[in-house]
């Protein structure tokens, strides 16, 4: 028996695959041995993304042949270097969602569906995975669309009418979504007779001159179909809806992790399987620029308008997913790297402060902003780390958001885009004034005791977000190796 | 293929503002029209431009497929093609469209119950 | 003396400004624990952290002396980019300055706060406040120098909403978006200057040095950023109203060394990053020495109308910053001497006032300029200092001011342009009308006032009009009142001669 | 529906519903078909049974559990077919390089792990449909029940 470490990356999806099949019959039979099987899939998921990124960096990035065939016939999983880093990001934050999530979902969900929902959990992880190491268009295609199905069932999972109705938007524009990109990809094999990106990255230069328009609609519906997925600006609409009716363990990785997959997959097809030539005679990546700068404008403002905490956090998200593609569609070293980089410290922050909501909901049943005032008395260690998230969100040196920031900054400036400069700075700017309020009324100005209601915050919820708020302050006084492992993977992409 | 990147901008404002800003009334339909006849237009030239279907010098008749049509039954002992692709060749499609439909299962059931 | 010795000695001078940046900030949470045990303990480790501190960067002295710099990368944050201490005659000027006036707002503090809620807050964001702002001055690089003015801005914002009023709260809030637009106007510029010169050492010489649009665009964002934090016209909006909320010592800090940051920013840009020829070929200097001249005389005369003592010595302060702002562009040895001596001069006087300012408050509760009259009989020493410092504002020989004033006016000579020594004048001028009425009325009014309803009000009010404050507060105010005093009384005292050095060493490239 | 012609036809049609679609199953690698197609025939034949009889009848054959195990099961047979693979050292849902006897094409029992692999489709798919028309009936009995 030959196992090692290149068997992993299929063995991570496998495995979380068929823990989510087995989820059911335990769930059914031994109750009590569902919560530790997530946990233990995910701890699994977590330590083997670690091991895998120590060994990638070390032997290099490696290919993995499915069934043994090589690529053009059977499918290919790459596991370079952006893989096992979004792998790493996927599991690493999965996992502290859960774990906040085992306390906060007996709370909120029936106990009958609470088995299907870490069945979904585990599929919605499974699918992350696969999408990060794949090398094969249809292959994408078909995790792409388990991540669907799995991510609108675990919006709609709650017993709320705006959760089915919210779910039921999501479902539908997602589902447009996957319907582009599968038509993306017909038209990609259709004209090359390929679907490894490895391959179509070889065999489109020579067709660009022959199907032109199949090239150009080809990329059309790769950015509407992974557009609608990633809430790219115009195509947002149903993201502050599902991310606020979402159980907070849903929001936090919706908002963190899901939407990152399809940026992620998007800077795949697009940097990895088209040649870099076509954009010279395409603008596409100029327009993905400029609505990612409008996603971060619109964003920005509307959240600022927002009552509710968690549909502010969930309009800050469409800002900030728009990093992540100003980051990729400017090309340039540093600039992708900054987006790559964002992907990570956006995932920690957002989930972050999702959960922090999530415990103030809990504990309160509070989600205006309005009520808040005096909070901080109440919860100081939860309000604090909303504090530091808050910090990490405007860009405060010292915490994870200013490093990315930096970086995104730094990557405009060497492609002479200062604009784009003062964009990023006037959205930390309305950040700032959307995001410090809260902190303020939370703190300060509150004479005598708040009348609040105050139920015990579970140490495990507490301990999560304190987790994720050392993170945030770590890699933003310490993110010289993420760095260089970045250097690396964009050096590799481009 | 000149395609001003300007005007596609002002293409994409334009309809965002269309679809999700305008309220319902008969502007907004003939607009959606035009939209929408763009679109059509865009990949009827697409369809126009598509290697004629089944021709046998397409691209996608290369090595794949030959190896797929000649040497399927050597290499997986099914005599029927399209077994030996979904699974075997691409069988790790097939696992996740078996997943696809779990994954509706698991959705379809969680709703039923939690509502 | 060996080699090893030498080494080691290297490696301790090293250490020394880590250890003043670092002490501080680790103090906090010590601190910050304590003070739940008891409040002795809190008080007395907040002021013993404050002295050790201010006898560390004292220890520096002989090594600045001879002229050394050294710098020290810490780690890297980004590639290129460290977290870099450094030290050179000009650090050393302001971090000797500021720990000293920190060390005496902090023994100030201990009786000033008693009646105050909120201590266990008030202290580790004090002592943590202090660790920043030495962060500032030991910064090696921009980045450095960044993080830890960031760092600092947000951390006072604590100070500036202590008293959590609404009227604070507002201020507060003001001064919180107006400090973040600052920090993001530097991240452009230090940005932008990472982009042109591929590094923000201040060690590395001239960083840019051909001016170009982006240049121009990091100076002016330089100036946003560094201009809002020393008060500078028409960013000064946030310091009227933030620092007359603040608890006194807290103000007396944010007036007289916080805004001292901003002004050390700028030197560091104008020295470091730009150079003389650079600004002066592009005559980017017109724009800070118009905006500087605006200043001083706005500060000075928006000063007259305040009738709110502490508002009224806020408004000062913007015109004391312009000083500092156009001595720095006059480009003359003796100009720079000047500026730099105005720094110490001012952080004197500006913390005299607005300690002595905080007694008063705290002793009456009185905050209207015109319920002063007479206050100066019961309150002899407060109102002794508040006197000094307030003729050293108004250049009186042989105070400080005088000094400081008298050689930014040679500066502007040297460089030709006597217009300004004729706008100090006219500020000085306006000093005095807004000052003189406060020490007459105080020594020489409000007999019969007093007798009428004044006393009888207060009393009933339960505060005790007779008398000093405790001698925690006296004490620190009269050693920086007689500071101002000392320091004006000859031109060779330490504060000048460190000017001189620090001017010399930026003249001859600050390496 | 209590029809007595529909009752008796369905009981003697469903078997061989059954049957084909076990045929289909089974021959994937050898005729048109294979786990997909013959799956939903099975399925539809359970459903056929249910609409025919009622829902009680159907589960008695069915059960919940049984049919959950099957829904899992098939697919989980489909990953431990690929883990065997793995186990005799080479990769993931690999066949014939794994050591599958690939046996004689055209014979029923050839094609290696491609068998095994439409048979646990086969489960899983037939499971789905089933499973899935049971629970929307339920679900639809207990609203009008509650109501």
């Amino acid at each position: 028996m030959n196992l090692n470490y290149e068997h992993l990356p299929v063995i991570i999806v496998a495995l979380l695959l068929l823990a989510a099949f087995l989820e059911p019959i335990v769930y059914r039979h031994k109750k009590s041995w569902a919560a530790p099987l997530v946990i233990a899939s995910m701890a699994f998921f977590a330590l083997s993304s670690l091991y895998l990124m120590a060994a990638v960096n070390y032997h290099g990035p490696f290919n993995y042949y499915l069934g043994g065939w090589a690529p053009p016939f059977g499918i290919e999983l790459e596991i370079d270097y952006l893989a096992v880093f979004l792998l790493l990001t996927f599991s690493v934050i999965g996992l502290i969602a859960i774990v906040y999530g085992l306390q906060d979902l007996k709370h909120g969900l029936k106990d009958e569906v609470l088995g299907w929902y870490f069945t979904l959990y585990l599929l919605l992880m499974a699918s992350m995975a696969g999408i990060s190491v794949t090398n094969d268009l249809f292959n994408m295609y078909v995790f792409v669309e388990i991540s669907a199905i799995s991510a609108c069932a675990i919006i709609s999972i709650k017993e709320s009418r705006e959760c089915i109705e919210a779910s039921l938007k999501y479902l539908i524009l997602s589902t447009l979504g996957s319907g582009c990109i599968l038509l993306a990809t017909a038209m990609l094999y259709m004209i090359t007779g390929h679907l490894n990106i490895g391959y179509l990255n070889d065999v489109l230069p020579r067709v660009m001159s022959h199907y032109p328009n199949n090239i150009l609609i080809s990329l059309g519906f790769f950015v509407v179909g992974y557009g609608v997925k990633a809430a790219l600006f115009p195509l947002h609409v149903w993201l502050p809806d599902a991310h606020t009716a979402a159980p907070s363990p849903s929001s936090a990785v919706l908002s963190g992790l899901v939407i990152k997959v399809y940026a992620a997959a998007f800077l795949k097809v697009f940097l990895k399987a088209y040649p870099r030539e076509i954009f010279l005679e395409i603008p596409v990546m100029e327009i993905v620029l400029f609505l990612s700068v409008l996603a971060i404008l619109y964003g920005s403002i509307v959240a600022m308008v927002q009552e509710d905490i968690k549909k502010m956090l969930a309009y800050s998200s469409i800002a900030q997913i728009g990093y992540v593609f100003l980051g990729f569609s400017l090309m340039g070293q540093r600039a992708v790297a900054g987006g790559l980089l964002h992907i990570f410290n956006h995932a920690m922050m957002k989930s972050m402060l999702f959960l922090a909501a999530g415990i103030i909901i809990y504990s309160t049943g509070i989600r205006r902003i309005r009520d808040m005032k005096g909070l901080g008395v109440k919860l100081p260690l939860t309000m604090g780390a909303f504090t530091i998230g808050a910090l990490s969100m405007v860009g405060i040196p010292g915490t994870n958001g200013f490093i990315s920031k930096w970086q995104l900054a730094l990557g405009a400036l060497d492609l002479g885009r200062p604009i784009i400069v003062v964009v990023i700075l006037l959205s930390s700017l309305l950040n700032c004034l959307y995001y410090m309020p809260i902190v303020i009324n939370a703190f300060f100005g509150v004479k005598g005791e708040p009348e609040l209601e105050i139920g015990k915050v579970p140490g495990v919820m507490l301990y999560s977000i304190l987790f994720l708020g050392f993170g945030i302050i770590f890699f933003g006084i310490y993110p010289a190796p993420l760095l260089a492992f970045l250097q690396k993977t964009v050096t590799a992409i481009l | 293929m000149e395609v001003n990147s300007l005007t596609a901008m002002a293409i994409l404002v334009l309809a965002s503002y269309i679809f999700f800003y305008l309220p319902a009334s008969r502007l907004r339909g003939v607009l959606v029209l035009i939209m929408l006849g763009i679109i059509g237009y865009a990949l009827v030239a697409t369809v126009a431009e598509m290697p004629t279907f089944g021709a046998s010098a397409n691209p996608p008749h290369n090595e794949v497929y030959q190896r797929y049509l000649h040497q399927a039954v050597e290499d997986t002992g099914a005599i029927n093609a399209i077994a030996a692709i979904i699974t075997d060749y691409r069988a790790f499609d097939t696992l996740g469209e078996v997943t696809v439909l779990f994954t509706a299962i698991a959705a379809a059931l969680s709703n039923l119950k939690a509502h | 003396m060996w080699e090893g010795d030498e080494l080691l000695g290297m490696y301790w001078q090293a250490i020394i400004p880590l250890w003043v940046v670092l002490f501080p900030i680790f103090m906090t949470p010590a601190i910050f624990i304590l003070s739940k045990r008891s409040e002795k303990l809190r008080d007395g480790l907040s002021v013993l952290t404050a002295v050790i501190t201010f006898f560390s960067v004292a220890s520096l002295y002989p090594f600045v002396m001879e002229g050394k710099t050294i710098e020290y990368t810490l780690f890297q944050i980004l590639p290129e980019l460290g977290v870099t201490v450094r030290i050179d005659i000009l650090s050393f000027c302001l971090a000797i300055l500021s720990s000293f006036v920190w060390m005496m707002a902090t023994i100030y503090s201990l009786d000033y706060m008693k009646p105050e809620h909120g201590k266990n807050r008030y202290y580790p964001v004090l002592i943590f406040t202090l660790g920043a702002t030495l962060g500032i001055f030991f910064a090696g690089d921009f980045f450095t120098l960044y993080v830890f003015f960031e760092l600092m801005s947000l951390v006072s914002y604590v100070l500036v909403i202590h008293e959590e009023t609404p009227t604070a709260l507002k201020a507060g809030y003001k001064y919180l978006i107006m400090t973040i637009i600052g920090g993001l106007a530097l991240f452009f510029a230090i940005i932008a200057t990472f982009e042109l010169a591929g590094s923000v050492s201040l060690s590395k010489g001239v960083l840019v040095s051909k001016p170009s649009t982006l240049a121009f665009f990091a100076f002016v964002c330089y100036l946003i950023g560094f201009g809002m934090k020393a008060g500078m016209f028409p960013l000064h909006v946030w310091l009227p109203e933030a620092h007359p909320v603040a608890p006194s010592p807290a103000s007396a800090l944010l007036s007289g060394i916080m805004l001292k940051t901003g002004a050390y920013g700028m030197l560091r840009v104008l020295f470091y990053v730009f150079n003389i020829e650079v600004v002066q070929s592009a005559r980017w200097d017109l724009l800070v020495a118009v905006l500087a001249v605006i200043t001083i005389l706005l500060g000075s005369a928006v000063a007259l109308t305040q009738f709110d003592l502490k508002r009224r010595l806020a408004y000062s302060s913007i015109g004391q910053m312009g000083y500092v702002l156009l001595g720095m562009i006059l480009f003359t040895e003796q100009g720079l001497v000047g500026d730099i001596f105005h720094i110490f001069s001012h952080a004197f006087m500006k913390s005299t006032l607005f300690l002595a300012a905080g007694a008063i408050i705290w002793k009456t509760g009185l905050r209207n300029i015109n319920d002063l009259a007479g206050i100066g009989r019961k309150m002899p020493f407060t109102m002794g200092a508040f006197t000094i410092a307030a003729l050293a504002m108004i250049g009186i020989p042989p105070l400080n001011g005088f000094l400081s004033k008298w050689t930014l006016s040679l500066g502007a000579l040297e460089a030709g342009l006597p217009i300004y020594v004729v706008i100090l004048l006219i500020s000085s001028l306006l000093n005095g009308l807004y000052y003189l009425p406060i020490i007459i009325a105080a020594f020489f009014g409000g007999e019969e006032q007093e007798h009428a309803h004044g006393e009888a009000q207060h009393v009933e009010a339960g505060i005790n009009l007779r008398g000093e404050a405790t001698a925690k507060m006296v004490i620190p105010m009269v050693i920086l009142g007689l500071g101002c005093f000392f320091l004006g009384l000859f031109p060779s005292n330490i504060a000048y001669e460190l000017s001189l050095k620090a001017a010399v060493f930026l003249f001859r490239g600050g390496m | 529906m209590e029809d007595l012609l529909v009752r008796i036809i369905c009981r003697l049609v469903v078997p061989f519903v059954q049957l084909y679609g076990l045929y289909v199953i089974t021959h994937g690698h050898l005729s048109p078909g294979g786990g997909f197609a013959g799956g939903a025939i099975v399925g539809a034949s359970m459903i056929l049974f249910a609409l025919a009889f009622n829902l009680e009848a159907g589960s008695r054959k069915l059960s919940h559990d049984i049919s959950l195990l099957m829904e899992s099961g098939g697919a989980i047979g489909f990953i431990l077919a690929g883990f065997v693979a793995m186990l005799l050292g080479q990769n993931f849902l690999t066949n014939k390089a794994a050591g599958f006897p690939l046996g004689v094409p055209g014979n029923l029992f050839s094609s290696g792990a491609i068998f095994f692999f439409s048979v646990a489709i086969g489960f899983k798919v037939g499971s789905t449909m089933c499973t899935l028309f049971y629970n929307l009936i339920e679900g639809s009995d207990r609203h009008r029940s509650s109501e």
